[in-house]
């Protein structure tokens, strides 16, 4: 397979008035055409950064890539001009939002704001045209075309998540990133929309970047795994290496420890011990070596390089034996 | 640029050129016509079409004298004696009358009754001639206005048509000051077919008289537009376009007439008169009023009844140095409150003064007065009016011996009601007797008024008793000598306090030339012309 | 660290907030210390032999056309003009707190009557207000403050009332409710303070133009009667002959440029301090 | 068996909406027992948190019951029916909006009781707030520290220290951890069941999480659009589902292992429809597989398929 | 949205009245009496009584206000000035064109300037640009109208000519007077555009119009102003008083003939049929201007517009 996205070692700050928050530290992803690349991490740990990066629509004056380049399709990001970035964002790589409630425009009907992704980006398509498009996109998502005359605030949570889908696979991108398009979602409707982009994904080969805390959903829909924790990604693999459940980052085994289980009947759960490190102070060495069982002294010294075995990379000092990867 | 308002005025112009040089030719007053002439025509070749722009800085209080209960103010005087002729004209700076509409009058021994003889070349601006029905007329609508003539022309009867050119006026009682009132700004000349076929308000949105302007239009707080009357008796004015406007800001004013917006000026302040006079090509005229500003006790307060403390006051305020420095010396220190010149008003010297500036006296008075120190006395003036500042300066005066006073700025209904109830310690006003006459006396003090009523003062009875003789008595001399006792009392019960004459004024480009600051606010703006 | 230091950090940051800041704080001192070296003989003495005197030595602002002290009238005018500010604002703050409340709180036709009520308030421009105001009760600095508080209170009220509605659904009102507190506890120890934000905002705005509404007022002759110093009653009062002695409108008018400019300043700060969104 | 802390009948809210009444809470039956724990699933907008806000009387039902120990509480007033919060507490989904971001940690924990306590000392109440800070795991540096200076986790623990200052017996607890982390939500799950197994509290537990739901309660009651559609213990809900709609619920849950990988579920068709004025009849008809006429002819009555296992569906009335 | 209308109509007139009410009653309460103002000193009392009979002031309150109030709306007669005797409705239409001119010039300035200057700020947050626009706003408000009306006079009208200083001619003199009177209003214009528009630059649809590809330029006018835009618009209604208010100084320093000055005239001689015709004028415009508002609010946002079906 192609190499379509390639972030190499980057770095994202945010500058606010109280301190700089180091959101990402270096980052390496490598995402292939028509692969599904689910990035898993708590709250805080940079999964949104990233994406924003990918993009590069990081919060002006605010958001700052310090270090890095993101090599999509061979060009990197951050030295294209603003119309090639215009270009690309929406047609090449489009992105679906956390929140539907919010993400969509209140003031513009649905058909509008899908529609406009087709006129930023095939200007020579007739209105008609484009109008068919619109109610073939609907269509696919499950919403009557009739319907795009309405308003957001007119439609339930999960098909506004749906017309989300819609305005973003609408000009059929390469890459579709989609931001925890679920967590804001009904279980049952939360299914629904999974289903959905199973349905894509394999009818459209389109190449994902599934963002999300519940380990569930990459299981169910993703080729590889990314584990990011305060801003770096502790491990990589497929979703077999990681699900075997096996050789794990300490940080993902105590992820999958912390998950109460429907088949056992275990009194108490086992969190990962302590808290989230401080972004805007990190620690030396492993960022995660204070929560973890296995620390070692080494561990507060120094930062683990990424071992790998195979198409599984960790990083973390009880796999040097695999042997220095590739960076992650 | 807002002359179009009256359609009939164009036509006419053709046929009145020649009514005018005929009227022209007739009339016997010193306008100086012929001097004039040869000027007149020239420039209005160069102005012919430029309309002269007065600034005034309030709205006409009305336009129509006697149409209703409504006074003519002294503001006024410029347009009413523009679009009117009254009886009889009162010269302010000779206090002179002389013939107007009226060339004679005379009146019998009790002054029961008035008889005039009319002009008879008198057209209104409409053209219908002025006949002795319209004369009589506009007399006779004194007493259905009796609120604004009761006080100007007591004890007035009717008026007869004698004929073609002759009327009587019959006087219920006689009026000492009758023939200044013929010639005031209170009884002018309406038309009286006129007012039947447009009733009040035709007349009062479109005014018709036989002045030397003719209404042309005008726009309620804006302005008030006028052309001259070609018909007009003593020949048409100079200046054809008069526009008055009204423009109630000070800075406004002076930046106006800078930039040639207006070409005139009324009642500047001194201290920007004194400006206007440095920049080139402006002109300022000075000239001593007959209006006086004087201060007076409410009735309702400890000053009416406490002689010692209202002697306190008036040795306390220094008029001199408002007048010298205040007002720059353009304004006369006087010694009762009707100025100099004045009908029936005594020679300076023959009566006794005001009291007059003494601290240390002031002190004594005080010292003897039921003032306490705790006491703020109260000083009322109309908002934003010239007796703000005085007031402020009498504040201080006041302080040197130790009165508190605080001023009362009030806007004028206000004032009036207050003054009128007596509901004040001081009041600050500027006032001309509206008949040239020292009707304000005898206004203050005439029996029955509330204000009058209300007090209570030691010499109360004696006032009202002269008061009231002094409406009657018709010989000059004796009246004269009413009004002496009168002004004796006031000035040794300090029972008025006079401060100074004001400063009339006129600021002007130097286009316009003949402008006279007089001493009365009947201007006539037909003797201006274009320089 | 305590909200108020966080917002405090997040004001000080901002450099135009922390000049308004200080200015008004300079300025408060310089006008309030003022009593203690400039006697009030200073301030209304008037000398018609030195009027309108360019600034010099001993009278560093001049003199003005009665021949008193600009510099002691203007700095002892600024305890009347911010002190003026600060009672118009405190006025319609208890106002507008008290209205704004009982419509939030309350609402339905409780709040429907009320809001009512402030459009009328708020359709009655200031000038009518102070100038019947002035007629009922008399000239003075009362009847002017009271015409302000009066016609600037609705705003504040609706300001307070929206606050307020937000407010009044935050879980943590809902927990008062839970442990048994009553209905004034809640509304003064839970929702106010937490509604003091916005409401902080336009009282500081308001004092600002508090001061210019006097002025304006004075300009109409319905200000403070003299001889109070009041900035803008200063100002009225030589507007006739501002332009042939600039210096007498210039000091005064700086003064409630500099007062009004600080405010505002120091309001925008304070916004942007207590306004997370607003942060950079 | 042990004694009922809660118990409602009928109990029923309505809310007053432009568009008609919107029926939140129908005819809810349930009771809970000291020490137990109900879970109370369901999709958003079913109705949940109303429940819980009508039983804690912050809002008004409009009809039906509850006792508080045998005895009715929705009929007190004044100061009767502040009364009950000392038995009744509740803690919020937001740990942001549910902490009074003006007062200090201390201050927010010892708010109720001087509320509602008794008098006391400032010493003793420092010392009586520093002890509920240590049973929810607190360290004393947090006393004067503010909310907006914490972790979602932590805050948490102030509301429920909070909760815990007056003694009760019951807590609603309205989505305590939808808001955290899965490692958050673990420390405060546990720390939950560690709390009603040493002072034998009730919870009434609110989710729409079945992994969370499935670990902390002794029942499942499960809710659609203001009805109780099933209630059972919880393993035999997870064994034998028996609604339609709690099938569909269960069936959609994601797991986290490959066992569910590349199968296609079984969906549920359809959006929720709308709660104002609701058809008589199963609310969840227009969505469910099996639907007949019967179930949109009218009231469906709670039937017991299997012991302590209710479920009303027109499946089981026969 | 008729409905609406009517519905927003019909609750101007509780507001109409209460507002008319109130006014009617605070200026009976000053204690200044008509009669005195046209009699003067020399008034008696029979005088006194026959004018306030005249005028109807012996008669309670309630009533003189319902005759009042009778007499505008079956016959759109505002009576007679106390003062002028005049007719109040004539002089009130001759006023009312040069305020609605000067009202609407200085609005459409307050909103078109503030909107501008405030979303250029905001787009340009930070920067140079934006503070300068702040300070100059700023100091548009620093100063009293009347000062900064008099400096400009000076500027503009004596030493560049420009302008005229002084009357309602022609459109030109309108110019400066609508520009001060919208001074004071177009600070809090721009301030408000700018919160709301950073407000609304900040929300999750921006940065979904962004990754769709939008150029920042199709992101703030497509995207951002016509939401940015609701608080905005909500303003204008507010600042429609304070302008009309603004309006009595600006029409007197520039000599315009006003329903402003009008009423301070009015309210100076206490003239009450005077006093209401401009206070009818400012409630009706002040609420016409907020039903326009609201009917804005409704093109701009569909759910309002929903709403209103
Ligand atoms: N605009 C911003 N300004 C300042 N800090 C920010 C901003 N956006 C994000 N951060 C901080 O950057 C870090 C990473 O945030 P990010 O949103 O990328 O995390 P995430 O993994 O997407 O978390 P979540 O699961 O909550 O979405 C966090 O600590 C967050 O507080
Ligand atoms: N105060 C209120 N006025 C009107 N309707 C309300 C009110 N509170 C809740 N509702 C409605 O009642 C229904 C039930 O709401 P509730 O908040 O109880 O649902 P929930 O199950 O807690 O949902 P979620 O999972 O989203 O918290 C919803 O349709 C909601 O819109
Ligand atoms: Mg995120
Ligand atoms: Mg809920």
């Amino acid at each position: 397979m192609k190499e379509l996205l390639n972030i190499k070692n980057l770095y994202v700050q945010y500058n606010t008035d109280e301190a700089v928050v180091h959101a990402v530290n270096g980052v390496d992803l490598i995402v292939h055409r028509g692969e599904a690349m689910g990035l898993v991490g708590e709250t805080g740990a940079g999964k949104t950064t990233t994406a924003l990066g990918i993009l590069n629509i990081l919060p002006e004056q605010v958001g700052e890539i310090t270090e890095g380049d993101i090599v999509y399709d061979g060009k990197n990001v951050l030295n294209m001009s603003k119309k090639e970035l215009q270009a690309m964002r929406g047609k090449q790589v489009s992105m679906i939002f956390q929140d539907p409630m919010t993400s969509l425009n209140p003031i513009i009907t649905v058909g509008n704001q899908i529609d406009e992704m087709l006129l930023l980006h095939f200007k020579e398509l007739t209105k008609e045209q484009r109008a068919q498009k619109v109610d073939d996109i609907l269509k696919l998502v499950g919403i009557p075309a009739e319907r795009k005359h309405e308003y957001p605030f007119q439609f339930s949570g999960g098909m506004k998540q749906r017309i989300g889908i819609a305005i973003a696979l609408v000009c059929q991108p390469d890459l579709l990133i989609a931001d925890e398009p679920t967590t804001a979602l009904d279980v049952t409707i939360q299914a629904q929309i999974l289903q959905l982009m199973k349905q894509l994904k394999r009818e459209l080969g389109t190449a994902l970047i599934m963002i999300t805390h519940d380990l569930g959903i990459v299981a169910e829909l993703c080729d590889n795994v990314s584990v990011m924790y305060a801003g770096e990604i502790v491990e990589t693999g497929t979703v077999e290496d990681i699900y075997q459940r096996i050789e794990n980052h300490p940080y993902t085994t105590g992820l999958f420890n912390c998950i109460p289980k429907l088949d056992s009947n275990e009194k108490r759960l086992t969190p990962i011990a302590g808290y989230m490190v401080d972004p805007t102070d990190l620690p030396k060495g492993c960022k995660f070596h204070d929560r973890c069982p296995y620390v070692t002294d080494r561990c507060g010294r120094e930062n683990p390089k990424a071992y790998q075995n195979g198409t599984h990379k960790i990083k973390c000092f009880r796999y040097e034996s695999w042997g220095e990867g590739d960076s992650i | 640029a807002c002359l179009t308002g009256c359609g009939g005025s164009n036509n006419d112009s053709g046929s009145s050129g020649t009514a005018s040089s005929e009227n022209g030719g007739s009339k016997t007053d010193d306008s100086g016509s012929d001097a004039s002439g040869a000027g007149s025509s020239e420039s209005s070749s160069a102005n012919a079409d430029r309309t002269l722009n007065i600034g005034i800085s309030s709205e006409i209080s009305n336009i129509v004298p006697m149409s209703n209960n409504v006074a003519v103010a002294n503001r006024d005087g410029l347009i009413v004696f523009a679009l009117y002729d009254p009886l009889i004209w009162y010269d302010t700076v000779t206090n002179t009358l002389s013939p107007w509409i009226a060339t004679e009058w005379s009146h019998n021994d009790d002054g029961s009754e008035w008889y005039f003889t009319l002009r008879d070349d008198v057209y209104f601006h409409n053209g219908d001639k002025m006949t002795a029905e319209d004369v009589a007329w506009s007399l006779n609508l004194i007493p259905e206005n009796p609120v604004v003539t009761d006080a100007n022309i007591p004890g007035f009867g009717h008026a007869e048509v004698v004929d073609d050119t002759h009327i009587t006026v019959y006087m219920d009682t006689p009026f000492a000051a009758a023939e200044n009132f013929f010639a005031s700004y209170h009884m002018v000349i309406l038309d009286k077919s006129y007012q039947e076929e447009v009733g009040w308000d035709g007349y009062l949105d479109h005014p018709i008289g036989t002045g030397p302007y003719k209404f042309a239009d005008r726009a309620t707080g804006s302005y008030v537009d006028m052309e001259a009357n070609e018909l007009y008796w003593q020949g048409e004015p100079d200046i054809k376009k008069v526009s008055l406007r009204i423009l109630p800001d000070a800075n406004s004013q002076l930046l106006s007439l800078e930039t040639g917006e207006v070409d005139v000026l009324q009642n500047v302040s001194i201290e920007n008169c004194k400006r206007i006079e440095d920049i080139d090509g402006f002109t300022v005229d000075y000239e001593t009023a007959y209006a006086v500003l004087y201060m007076r006790w409410g009735s309702n307060s400890k000053l009416d009844t406490d002689q010692n403390l209202r002697k306190a006051i008036a040795a306390a305020v220094d008029p001199d140095a408002i007048n010298n420095v205040y007002n720059r010396g353009y304004t006369k220190a006087v010694g009762c409150m009707i100025a100099p010149g004045i009908h029936c008003r005594p020679e300076d010297g023959t009566y006794t003064p005001a009291q007059p500036y003494d601290v240390e006296a002031a002190k004594e008075f005080l010292a003897n007065s039921t003032y306490e120190s705790t006491d703020v006395l109260s000083i009322l003036v109309v908002a934003g009016s010239k007796e703000e500042g005085v007031c402020k300066i009498i504040q201080g005066n006041l302080q040197d011996i130790g009165i508190n006073a605080e001023m009362k700025a009030i806007d004028g209904s206000t004032y009036s009601t207050l003054t009128g109830e007596g509901d004040f310690d001081i009041s600050l006003y500027t006032t001309l007797p509206s008949l040239y006459d020292c009707n304000l006396i005898y206004q203050y003090y005439t029996p029955g008024t509330v204000s009058f009523e209300n007090s209570k003062f030691e010499g109360k009875e004696e006032m009202g008793r002269l008061a009231l003789a002094s409406l009657t008595e018709m010989d000059e001399e004796a009246r004269t000598d009413i009004f002496r006792q009168m002004i004796n009392i006031m000035n040794e019960e300090a029972l008025m306090l006079p401060l100074y004459q004001d400063c009339n004024t006129f600021c002007f480009n130097g286009d316009v030339t003949n402008i006279d600051a007089i001493p009365g606010t009947n201007v006539r703006i037909a003797e201006w012309k274009w320089n | 660290m305590s909200q108020m230091g966080l917002i405090w950090l997040r004001f000080r940051k901002n450099k135009l907030a922390v000049i308004g800041l200080v200015g008004i704080v300079i300025m408060i001192l310089i006008c309030f210390t003022s009593p203690l070296y400039i006697s009030w003989d200073r301030v209304v003495t008037q000398d018609l032999l030195i009027t309108n005197q360019p600034p010099s030595v001993q009278y560093p602002f001049g003199t003005d056309q009665f021949g008193r002290d600009l510099f002691a009238r203007v700095l002892r005018g600024g305890v009347y003009s911010l002190s003026s500010g600060f009672i118009v604002m405190m006025g319609a703050l208890v106002l507008g707190l008290i209205f704004g409340s009982i419509a939030g709180y309350f609402g339905g036709m409780v709040d429907i009557v009320i809001m009512r009520l402030m459009d009328v308030f708020m359709s009655v421009p200031n000038l009518l207000m102070a100038m019947t105001l002035i007629v009922v009760f008399g000239q003075g600095i009362t009847s002017l403050w009271l015409a302000l508080a009066l016609s600037s209170f609705p705003a504040l009220a609706r300001t307070v009332r929206s606050a307020i509605m937000t407010t009044r659904s935050a879980e943590y009102v809902d927990a008062a409710h839970i442990y048994g507190a009553s209905t004034t506890k809640i509304l003064v120890k839970h929702i106010l303070p937490n509604c003091i934000g916005p409401v902080v905002i336009s009282a500081t705005i308001m004092l600002g133009s508090t001061i210019l509404g006097i002025a304006g007022m004075g300009f109409l002759g319905i200000g403070i009667a003299s001889p109070t110093p009041e900035w803008g009653t200063i100002l009225s009062e030589v507007k006739d002959v501002i332009r042939f002695y600039p210096y007498l409108g210039i000091i005064p008018g700086t003064a409630i440029a500099l007062s009004v400019i600080f405010v505002n300043f120091m309001g925008d700060g304070l916004r942007d301090a207590l306004d997370p969104r607003m942060k950079k | 068996m042990s004694k009922p802390v809660i118990k409602t009948k009928n109990l029923t809210k309505y809310f007053k909406t432009p568009r008609g009444l919107l029926h939140a809470v129908e005819s809810v039956n349930l009771t809970i027992e000291e020490g137990k724990t109900i879970g109370v699933v369901g999709e958003s907008g079913c109705g949940k948190t109303t429940l819980g806000r009508v039983i804690t009387r912050l809002e008004e039902a409009t009809s039906g019951e509850v006792y508080l120990e045998g005895k009715e509480i929705l009929g007190l007033k004044g100061s009767a029916k502040r009364n009950i919060y000392h038995d009744i507490q509740m803690i919020f989904q937001d740990p942001y909006s549910s902490l009074n971001p003006r007062l200090s940690l201390g201050d927010i924990i010892a708010d109720p009781i001087e509320t509602m306590g008794e008098r006391m000392s400032k010493k003793d109440l420092h010392e009586l707030v520093l002890s509920l800070m240590d049973t929810v795991g607190l360290p004393p540096r947090y006393y004067n520290q503010y909310p907006h200076e914490l972790d979602g986790g932590r805050r948490q623990r102030v509301g429920l220290a909070r909760a815990l200052a007056l003694d009760p017996k019951f807590i609603v607890c309205d989505e305590p951890v939808s808001a955290l982390d899965v490692s958050i939500q673990a420390q405060i799950l546990n720390l939950l069941m560690d709390l009603q197994e040493e002072k034998k509290l009730a919870y009434m537990f609110i989710t729409h999480n079945l992994f969370v739901v499935k670990h902390i309660s002794h029942n499942i009651m499960v809710m659609y659009m203001g009805q109780v559609v099933e209630l059972a213990e919880k393993n035999e809900l997870f064994a034998h589902p028996s609604h339609p709609y709690t099938k569909a619920l269960l069936a959609a849950i994601p797991q986290p292992d490959l066992s569910s990988r590349g199968k296609n579920r079984e969906l549920l068709a359809g959006e929720v429809s709308s709660p104002i004025e609701p058809k008589p009849g199963c609310r969840f008809s227009p969505r469910c597989p099996y639907a007949s006429e019967k179930c949109r002819a009218g009231e469906i009555p709670l039937k017991e398929i299997a012991p302590n296992h209710y479920c009303v569906c027109t499946l089981f009335s026969n | 949205m008729v409905k609406y209308i009517l519905k927003r109509l019909l609750l101007l007139i509780p507001t109409f009245f209460l507002l008319t009410l109130m006014v009617y009653t605070i200026l009976s309460l000053s204690p200044a009496n008509p009669a005195f103002m046209r009699l003067g000193t020399t008034a008696t009392q029979e005088q006194i009584d026959e004018i306030n009979h005249e005028l109807g002031l012996d008669r309670p309150l309630l009533v003189r206000y319902g005759t009042y109030m009778w007499n505008l709306i079956t016959k759109g007669d505002m009576g007679v000035s106390w003062v002028m005797q005049t007719s109040v409705y004539k002089e009130f239409m001759e006023r009312l064109p040069n305020t609605l001119l000067l009202t609407a010039l200085a609005l459409l300035l307050t909103t078109v300037v503030g909107i501008v200057a405030g979303v250029f700020a905001a787009v340009n947050q930070n920067s140079i640009g934006d503070r300068t626009t702040m300070i100059l706003a700023m100091l548009l408000i620093s100063l009293p109208n009347f000062f900064l009306s008099l400096i400009c006079q000076i500027v503009f009208c004596l030493q560049l000519r420009w302008l005229p200083v002084t009357g309602a001619g022609s459109l030109k003199h309108f110019i400066l007077p609508s520009i001060m009177l919208a001074a004071s209003r177009i600070a809090g214009q721009v301030r408000l555009t700018r919160s709301s528009m950073l407000d609304v630059i900040g929300q999750d649809y921006v940065r979904t119009a962004y990754a769709k590809g939008c150029s920042k330029r199709r992101v703030v006018f497509y995207h951002a102003l016509r939401n940015g835009l609701m608080p905005v618009i909500t303003n204008i209604g507010n600042n429609v008083g304070n302008i009309v208010a603004g309006a009595v100084t600006v029409e007197t320093i520039f000599a315009i003939p006003g329903v402003g000055s009008m009423l301070v005239n009015a309210v100076r001689s206490n003239d009450i049929p005077q006093v209401m015709s401009p206070i009818i004028f400012i409630s009706l415009l002040v609420c016409v201007v907020n039903l326009v508002v609201d009917l804005l609010y409704a093109v701009i946002d569909p759910r309002v517009k929903l709403q209103y079906r």
